[in-house]
């Protein structure tokens, strides 16, 4: 998927207009030319970016009080707003890119050596680190929309994994090469059991998925809040509604805490990465996937085909909850590990719906959209109080509006349609 | 990795303040109505107390942040971290082990290991509060005025912080019904089986004004909302309830900080914002403090706010009764207690 | 050609109606009752339910055996089950299970107000229960009237978000509760405008559109929520007056439920009327349902299917803002960061629920509005359920009646599917 | 009107559908066009009618040149169209389908049902085409759905062109007649017709002058009096055999029993009512019967789709109680739905997984639940050369297939596995010559293996070509069972109800509560 290119582009937006005195080669440079102004998904995700960066850097000067001030007096002395907007912008994108891939003060010490090796990879295993649960969430909804089903219920079904991961993580005593895989196992068996409701209501008595999903992830959220309070998973020792942590044998290790022990990034990430290749090989190689994908095309057509639609639903469904499930045990048993709370979720599993569509239910495209939510994430986080919190979430909203319309982005900029069309993500009803 | 310079990357207002202090927010963020609101208004206060302090804040939206944030202040050449809410605690001992050189607070709660277990720290300053003391006066106050013999409380949420508050009030209720040979009712809060209204979220002030005024139409008279922004609902309610029902805050005095001061007969203060800005102020001048500091009514860390409208209609008799109350309570002779009470240092 | 040339009738289809079974729903409608026996004779004996009319005749109140009424409305629901085991015409299907639905909550609710300390105020719990279901009759509404012509609209949540937010600015600019009103109105059609902009022009996956105006909607408020927190008398406090009708709200019961609410209610029922209206008996109704169904049909048809998705949407905005203003203006609130909580997506459900039909939206909003309520009253008399089971209350009673009674609910069949004119 | 075309092109990316295309229609002429599936005719139509605009070329209407911008343009220039793909609103009334777009309203905008009921009534009177305008069209017989579409299209305005793009594909025979009819009564009138139709004999019977055309191009102008092999190789290119040749049959054991079958649908009408039938080995049973008679739910009933409330179903002589479509299909069941876009194809899937739709799990196309994709590519390179399947390639999604190469994707599936019975549902409709000529030959080449086959068709061209007993089907009975060479009149009696035969135990609406 071309969506991995999408983590660079902060720093430099590429000048659409290379006009250039040369031309050694006249032809490579038309054709690199023609690409450049032409819709296809690379650069229209480079685009989308870029348009994205450029609505927030309005965002980002007129919340700045002080930038905002020049601009009063603009006619009198038009450098002031210039260069307090050129600071500013090139602050907070720096910030921005500082937080999710690569600190350039970290880079200084480093290679003055005041640094070490681990310092200089903490935003990446931030991103990452944020990245895994929504790879997770991100599959449980890919997984459905593949079978025709809209899973909005990876919330509930990730909260339903966290607990079993938890529950599993706290409860047995057990060695680490048991434990911790008896409580992943967990926490998608939850999240599967949960998951297959919805499933299992469509199959039997017709009731819409996207129903029963919102009820249920409503009913999974004040379930969360009772079962803290509840003397078998509310912690011991604190007061706060927080639960019990795992045991040691429970949590994933780290991947890099070796190099410094800030590196949160853990196993979760490799799971995550090998859920989505199972994923795709379950699709695109498996009967099951063939199946899937069969019924997510033409029901008709698959059940007069002899496939059984009601259980092909309550199967999707499940391994789609074992999946976001997965998700809540990564967290559970990952940076959650001493204790979960009832916002460990977030909305990762709202979140995981942008992703998957991001990624056009592709399990490369999850995990890529899934990095590109993680960076995002990540350099919001760092890049605050520079950056105000709400600006990244609207900074979100607009990458993935122009990235998931490059009719938009191709109107806005006036480009050429590539040959094969503009690679829009399809559309589906209920 | 410690003692790096401090980077000038961010050039904010004091870009030559020499000290920077840095707050670290649980989720809800600096404009939550509630803790992270307040121990903010204690940075800025002490920015503007002195010029050679520079403040700032980074929001967590869930305990998965603290440890980032956390690190990125200390990065950020930080010399002073409040981390805000008991769930960071474990957190910001961490970081504070690791980061000797800096100093931390931690408010609500105290230095503890990831199990919870206490733990021996230099740097890390403890800010907590003992409300159910406020609450306690509030309550009796509540008894004293309420004319329908019922009063209310909720929670945004059961946790130690908002829990503390409902007890101290029911306890005060309980005070009155003793000594006055009342018989006040507590709707909301069952202090002995620790149940009660909860709405599950600070935000939803829709749902705050629904509860309340289901709360009304069973008799009650007086609200003590005990959640945030949610809170709210309990004023409108109140206001659209009529001159019979009015409501007593919690957190700030309410009189000052919200819209509803004629709705209100008192607030039971915590007194966070300015805890935060002694403690910024004291870090400044080399004091950062390595300690607990327990809020409570004798050093004025908690206090119940002036009637202001209700001056008039809150007795003289009443008054008296709660100033030996506040005497009794500061010499020890009446304890408030509630399981979620700091521990005594 | 060698045709008979004898008149082709339409062939009638003979219409005996064979009695139909429903095994499943039957046993479970019959074990429900039976349990609500055993419940009643083993619990119940000696409880009363208190039933009081507490605004028109503040001292009326009745205690109800609730032995006797659970026992009755047990045997209903088990009877109603019978009747479906023996096989019953189909076409009482539906109030069959209507009955025994209706049995089996009615005696939940007898025996949940036979604990001590409670009792069912009628006025109080219904009138709130009908101002509660108003953001989802707003919303569904918004929903309806964009998915009857074809765009899935999962935005509502940020739609009333951004008319929470304009409503109760505009209010404080103009010193008007109505202009706020219209604010809000025009705040959530602006947004729904991107949607319907992107959704027909630019044809961009209508799910992902609505998931990211959500963000922006939130990321907006949010965000401008914190510019005017700058600045005193952005976000003060309105409230919509409670309308009275003289007389008519001194009947009891009948009085405060209906004739003693705010503006926001009264707008709710007529507006469920006139989209009904709208929907099924004028000309734009027609197109509209056309469009949703078949876009091919009505584009062939000379209707501009593009066009009419484009302001349908943009007036479903006005819908969904007027909504978001239920909760500033609604509530006498100032607007806060998020103070919608999810229920534009709980109003995505009702939608469904309703069967994108403006009457259904009502009845699955009152639903919606009613289960809260109770869940608030029970919570705030001490009720010896957990909050949180109570605060389930109104989402798993929306489970069982979509798995019990609605069933299949069949989406507009174009309902997110983009229209390229010139496609087959 | 009298309507010219010149040099009309139509692309689709570096497709091009229509190559400039010339083409003059004078005022009441029928004017017929021929081609294959995939020629283009439609798409030269949907030109006409502004649902698709041309890539160049002009269209000229008395002379003038005229550009729509979509179909209300057309319409309000008189011209009405019948759609080869219904545009019906499915839960909408006749009344509403047909009044959609110049609504009857009692102003602002108020519907008047009255009106619009009315309006219904008056087209269906005066041409005779019986409609009731309160039925709901989703529930109509496709025969009476396609009514309803020639009533729409005659209820425009001033409707002087009305183009019916293959309007009687799923017309009875009586209708087609009626139709041809009224065509000739409109073109008598003064409107200009411009007809397609894969039944030449219809074209014959009507035309005024007939247009082949072939891969975009015209390739011939015909007079009426062409043979219908004439047209045939026109259209295809080649010489085309329109007879089918078969021997006698030779009747084995039964391969397909149905006793008493009763179905009753959702809305508790009784579909099938007491139905049996029985096919052996070894030959064609045709199955004759206006659409919407039972038809579908006996074909779903056979296969396992729907549960029967009372009767037998046995295939191959073992009981299909209780087996699921999978296993009935494992065992040996063919199916050739009558819906090919709903129940026969995944459009999205490729030509190659589309081959191995009810095979998938079987060996050799997947081992351990792990689909073997050489092996289906495999089938389906064998599957494309054995069948002549017009495709680009296996991977080649099946949706970019024409008709009847789609078609011919589902003959293919059915007919590369072992099966011992197989339900035909429409297999040619809307099939050109060539592809009819080559799915006939195939049934029968079936028969002769010693499968039974069930033939259903609504077209008794068909049945009479193919099968060796016909049994006519009647409000969800075996209204009959009769010989190859009975006369049409008295299986056109026995569609319709009417006791034309002495032999049948019916009288048409008796309801008894049976059971
Ligand atoms: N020998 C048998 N006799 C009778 N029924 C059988 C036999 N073998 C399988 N079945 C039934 O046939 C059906 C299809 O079997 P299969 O193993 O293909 O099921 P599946 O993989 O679960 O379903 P699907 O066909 O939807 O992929 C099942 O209902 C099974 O119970
Ligand atoms: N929207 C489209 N995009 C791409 N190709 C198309 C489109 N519409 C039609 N085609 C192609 O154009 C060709 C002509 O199609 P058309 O429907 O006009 O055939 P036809 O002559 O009507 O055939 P039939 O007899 O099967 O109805 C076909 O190959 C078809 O696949
Ligand atoms: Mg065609
Ligand atoms: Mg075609």
């Amino acid at each position: 998927m071309s969506d991995s290119t999408t983590t660079e582009a902060p720093a430099q937006p590429p000048a659409p207009d290379a006009d250039g005195g040369e031309a050694p080669k006249p032809s490579f440079v038309r054709t690199f030319g023609r690409y450049l102004t032409e819709a296809n998904s690379v650069m229209v995700t480079i685009y989308s970016l870029v348009l994205a960066f450029l609505i927030g850097a309005i965002l980002l000067i007129v919340s700045d009080e002080y930038t905002r001030s020049t601009f009063t007096y603009f006619f009198a002395r038009p450098q002031d707003a210039w260069y307090a907007s050129r600071d500013l912008i090139a602050e907070s994108y720096t910030a921005l890119f500082e937080g999710a891939i690569l600190n350039f003060n970290t880079l200084e010490s480093y290679q003055a050596g005041q640094a070490d090796f681990g310092n200089l990879l903490r935003p990446l295993s931030e991103t990452l680190t944020y990245a895994t649960p929504l790879i997770f969430t991100g599959l449980a909804v890919g997984l459905a929309f593949r079978a025709g089903l809209f899973n909005i219920g990876a919330q509930g079904q990730l909260i339903f994994g966290m607990m079993g991961a938890l529950i599993v993580g706290f409860s047995l005593d057990l060695p680490i090469w048991l434990h911790l895989p008896l409580a992943v196992i967990a926490g998608a068996v939850a999240g599967g059991l949960f998951g297959a409701v919805p499933g299992v209501l469509k199959a039997s008595t017709g009731a819409h998925e996207v129903i029963s999903s919102i009820m249920l992830n409503n009913i999974a959220a004040l379930f969360l809040v009772w079962a803290l309070g509840t003397t078998f998973l509310h912690s011991e020792t604190k007061s706060d509604l927080v639960s019990k942590s795992v045991d040691e044998s429970a949590v994933l290790p780290t991947l890099l805490s070796s190099l410094n022990p800030s590196l949160r990034v853990n196993l979760a990430l490799v799971i995550g990465i090998a859920a989505a290749v199972f994923t795709w090989w379950l699709l695109s190689k498996s009967t099951f996937g063939f199946r899937i994908r069969a019924v997510g095309f033409n029901e008709h057509a698959a059940q007069t085909a002899g496939m059984r639609i009601g259980s092909t639903y309550t199967t999707t469904m499940a391994a789609a909850g074992a999946l976001a499930g997965l998700g809540g045990a990564a967290l559970a048993l990952g940076v959650s590990s001493g204790g979960i709370t009832t916002n460990t979720a977030l909305d990762y599993g709202f979140s995981g719906i942008t992703v998957a569509l991001l990624g056009r239910a592709n399990p490369g495209g999850i995990v890529a959209s899934a990095l590109l939510f993680g960076a995002l994430k990540a350099g919001a986080l760092s890049a605050q109080p520079d950056v105000p919190v709400d600006i990244s979430t609207l900074l979100q909203a607009t990458i993935v509006l122009f990235i998931a319309a490059p009719a938009l982005v191709k109107a806005i900029l006036h480009l050429r349609t590539p040959r094969g069309g503009l690679v829009t993500l399809e559309a589906k009803g209920w | 990795a410690c003692g790096e310079a401090p980077s000038d990357s961010n050039g904010g207002d004091n870009a030559d303040a020499s000290f920077s202090a840095c707050m670290v927010t649980d989720s809800g963020g600096i404009d939550d109505k509630s803790f992270n609101e307040s121990a903010w208004a204690g940075m800025e206060a002490a920015q503007s107390e002195n010029d050679d302090i520079e403040v700032s804040y980074k929001e967590s939206s869930n305990t998965d942040d603290y440890d980032p944030n956390l690190q990125a202040s200390v990065d950020d050449g930080c010399d002073f971290i409040v981390g805000v809410g008991g769930l960071m605690a474990a957190n910001v001992t961490t970081a504070a082990l690791a980061n000797t050189g800096v100093g931390f607070a931690i408010v609500d709660g105290s230095p503890s290991d990831a199990s919870g277990a206490p733990v021996e720290t230099e740097n890390v300053y403890s800010i907590q509060f003992d409300t159910a003391q406020s609450a306690f006066l509030a309550g009796y106050v509540a008894a004293s005025q309420t004319q329908t013999g019922t009063v209310a409380t909720w929670g945004g949420m059961q946790i130690p912080p908002v829990t503390i508050f409902m007890d101290g009030f029911a306890e005060g209720i309980a005070k009155h019904n003793e000594d006055k040979g009342t018989d006040v009712q507590l709707l909301g809060w069952d202090e002995a089986a620790q149940t009660g209204t909860f709405l599950n979220s600070f935000e939803d002030a829709a749902a705050g004004k629904s509860t309340s005024d289901t709360f009304i139409s069973q008799g009650a008279d007086i609200l003590f909302p005990v959640a945030g922004p949610a809170g709210i609902g309990a004023l409108t309610a109140a206001e659209e309830a009529g001159d019979a029902v009015n409501a007593i805050w919690v957190d700030t005095d309410g009189f000052e900080s919200t819209d509803y001061g004629s709705k209100l007969i008192t607030s039971a203060e915590k007194g966070l914002a300015n805890a935060v800005r002694d403690a910024v102020l004291a870090a400044y001048d080399g004091d950062a403090g390595n300690g607990t500091y327990v809020g409570t009514l004798a050093n004025e860390g908690v206090s119940i706010a002036p009637f202001h409208d209700f001056d008039a209609a809150v007795s003289d008799e009443t008054k008296a009764e709660l100033d030996a109350l506040q005497a009794a309570i500061i010499d020890g002779s009446l304890v408030v207690e509630s399981p979620a009470s700091p521990v005594a240092p | 050609m060698a045709v008979d040339t004898a008149p082709a009738p339409a062939p009638a289809l003979a219409d005996d109606r064979a009695p139909a079974r429903h095994l499943k729903a039957g046993i479970t409608y019959a074990v429900l009752g039976l349990l609500l026996v055993v419940v009643a004779l083993t619990l119940l004996g000696g409880h009363t339910t208190t039933i009081a009319v507490d605004k028109t005749l503040t001292d009326a109140t009745w205690a109800v055996p609730t032995l006797a009424v659970v026992l009755g409305l047990g045997a209903v629901c088990a009877l109603a089950g019978a009747w479906m085991i023996a096989g019953l015409p189909q076409r009482r299907f539906r109030t069959a299970s209507a009955v025994a639905v209706t049995a089996f909550v009615l005696a939940l609710l007898f025996w949940a107000y036979s604990q001590e300390g409670t009792v069912f105020r009628a006025e109080s719990i219904l009138a709130g229960a009908l101002f509660l279901s108003m953001p989802y009759i707003f919303g569904a509404l918004s929903g309806v009237v964009c998915e009857r012509s074809g765009v899935i609209n999962i935005g509502i949540e940020g739609q009333f978000l951004m008319g929470a937010f304009t409503g109760v600015l505009v209010a404080n600019i103009t010193g008007s509760i109505y202009a706020g009103l219209a604010g809000a109105m025009i705040a959530g059609s602006l947004s729904t405008m991107l949607l319907a902009l992107l959704a027909t022009k630019y044809q961009v996956n209508q799910v992902v559109v609505g998931v990211i105006l959500n963000l922006l909607a939130l990321g907006f408020t949010s965000f401008m929520y914190d510019q005017l927190k700058k600045a005193e008398g952005f976000n003060d406090a309105f409230s919509v007056p409670v309308i009275s009708w003289g007389p008519l709200a001194d009947i009891p019961v009948i009085g405060p439920v209906l004739f003693q609410q705010k503006l926001f209610v009264y707008v709710g029922l007529v507006m469920v009327a006139v989209v009904w209206f709208l929907l099924y008996r004028t000309r734009w109704g027609l197109r509209t349902r056309a469009v949703g169904e078949h876009p091919a049909a009505a584009d062939s048809m000379g209707v501009n299917v593009n066009r009419l998705r484009y302001w349908n949407v943009v007036a479903a905005g006005l819908l969904a803002g007027f909504g978001g203003a239920w909760f500033t203006l609604g509530n006498s609130l100032a607007f806060n960061k998020n103070m919608t909580a999810g229920l534009g997506f709980v109003a995505l459900a009702v939608m469904i629920v309703g069967r994108w039909n403006p009457l259904g939206v009502l009845a699955g909003a009152l639903i919606f509005g009613f289960t809260t309520q109770i869940a608030r009253d029970l919570s705030a008399a001490g009720s010896s359920v957990p909050g949180e089971f109570l605060q389930m209350l109104p989402y798993a009673v929306t489970l069982v009646v979509v798995a019990g009674l609605i069933g299949k609910a069949k989406a507009p069949a174009a309902d997110g599917v983009p229209y390229n004119p010139g496609d087959k | 009107m009298r309507l010219e075309l010149k040099g009309l092109t139509k692309k689709f990316g570096s497709f091009t559908a229509d190559d400039d295309i010339d083409l003059v229609v004078e005022p009441g002429q029928i004017h017929a066009i021929l081609g294959e599936n995939g020629a283009g005719k439609s798409t030269l139509m949907n030109m006409l009618y502004g649902i698709l605009t041309p890539t160049s070329g002009e269209i000229l209407i008395d002379g003038e040149p005229v550009s729509f911008s979509g179909p209300g343009d057309a319409i309000a220039a008189g011209i009405g169209m019948v759609h080869q793909h219904f545009k019906l609103v499915g839960p909408f009334s006749v009344a509403d389908n047909v009044q959609l777009g110049r609504e009857h309203t009692r102003g602002a905008g108020v519907l008047s049902a009255g009106a619009a009921r009315k309006a219904v009534l008056d087209v269906s009177e005066q041409y005779g085409l019986r409609l009731d305008p309160d039925a709901i069209c989703e529930d109509l017989p496709v025969g009476v759905q396609q009514r309803v579409e020639i009533v729409k299209a005659l209820s425009g305005p001033e409707t002087q062109l009305l183009i019916l793009d293959e309007p009687t594909a799923v017309l009875t025979p009586a209708e087609i007649t009626e139709l041809l009819q009224i065509m000739r009564n409109l073109a008598a009138a003064g409107t200009s017709i411009l007809f397609i139709s894969h039944k030449l004999k219809e074209v014959q019977a009507v035309a005024d002058k007939i247009t082949v055309i072939r891969r975009g191009k015209v390739v011939a102008e015909l007079a009426p009096t062409a043979s219908e092999s004439e047209m045939a190789s026109a259209m295809v290119g080649r010489a085309v055999s329109l007879q089918v040749d078969k021997t006698p049959a030779a009747p084995g054991e039964p391969r397909l029993e149905v006793e008493d079958l009763t179905v009753v649908s959702d809305a508790g009408v009784k579909v099938l009512d007491g139905l049996s039938l029985t096919v052996r080995s070894g030959e064609i049973v045709g199955l004759a019967g206006v659409e919407g008679n039972g038809q579908t739910e006996l074909a779903r009933a056979i296969l396992g789709l729907v549960r029967p409330d009372a009767g037998r179903i046995a295939v191959d002589g073992r009981d299909a109680h209780g087996r699921s479509p999978a296993r009935r299909i494992a065992d040996g069941l063919g199916y050739i739905p009558e819906d090919r876009g709903r129940d026969g194809l995944v459009a999205e899937f490729s030509v190659a997984e589309n081959l191995v739709l009810n095979q998938y799990k079987d060996a050799p196309f997947s081992k351990g639940g792990v689909v073997d994709a050489a092996a289906v590519r495999k089938r389906a390179v064998d599957s494309i050369a054995e069948f002549d399947i017009r495709t680009q390639s296996p991977e080649e999604s099946a949706s970019s297939l024409s008709g009847g190469n789609q078609q011919k994707v589902i003959i293919a599936r059915e007919f590369s596995r072992p099966r011992r019975f197989l339900v035909a549902a429409q297999p040619t409709r809307g099939v050109d010559v060539g592809a009819t000529e080559f799915i006939h030959s195939r049934l029968v080449a079936e028969r002769d293996t010693g499968t039974g086959v069930l033939l259903i068709s609504s077209e008794l061209d068909e049945i009479y070509a193919l099968a060796d007993r016909i049994a006519v089907i009647y409000n969800g009975r075996i209204v009959g069972e009769v010989g190859p060479d009975t006369p049409r009149e008295v299986i056109g009696r026995l569609m319709v109800g009417a006791s034309a035969t002495p032999a049948t135990p019916t009288d048409e609406d008796a309801n008894g509560g049976d059971r």
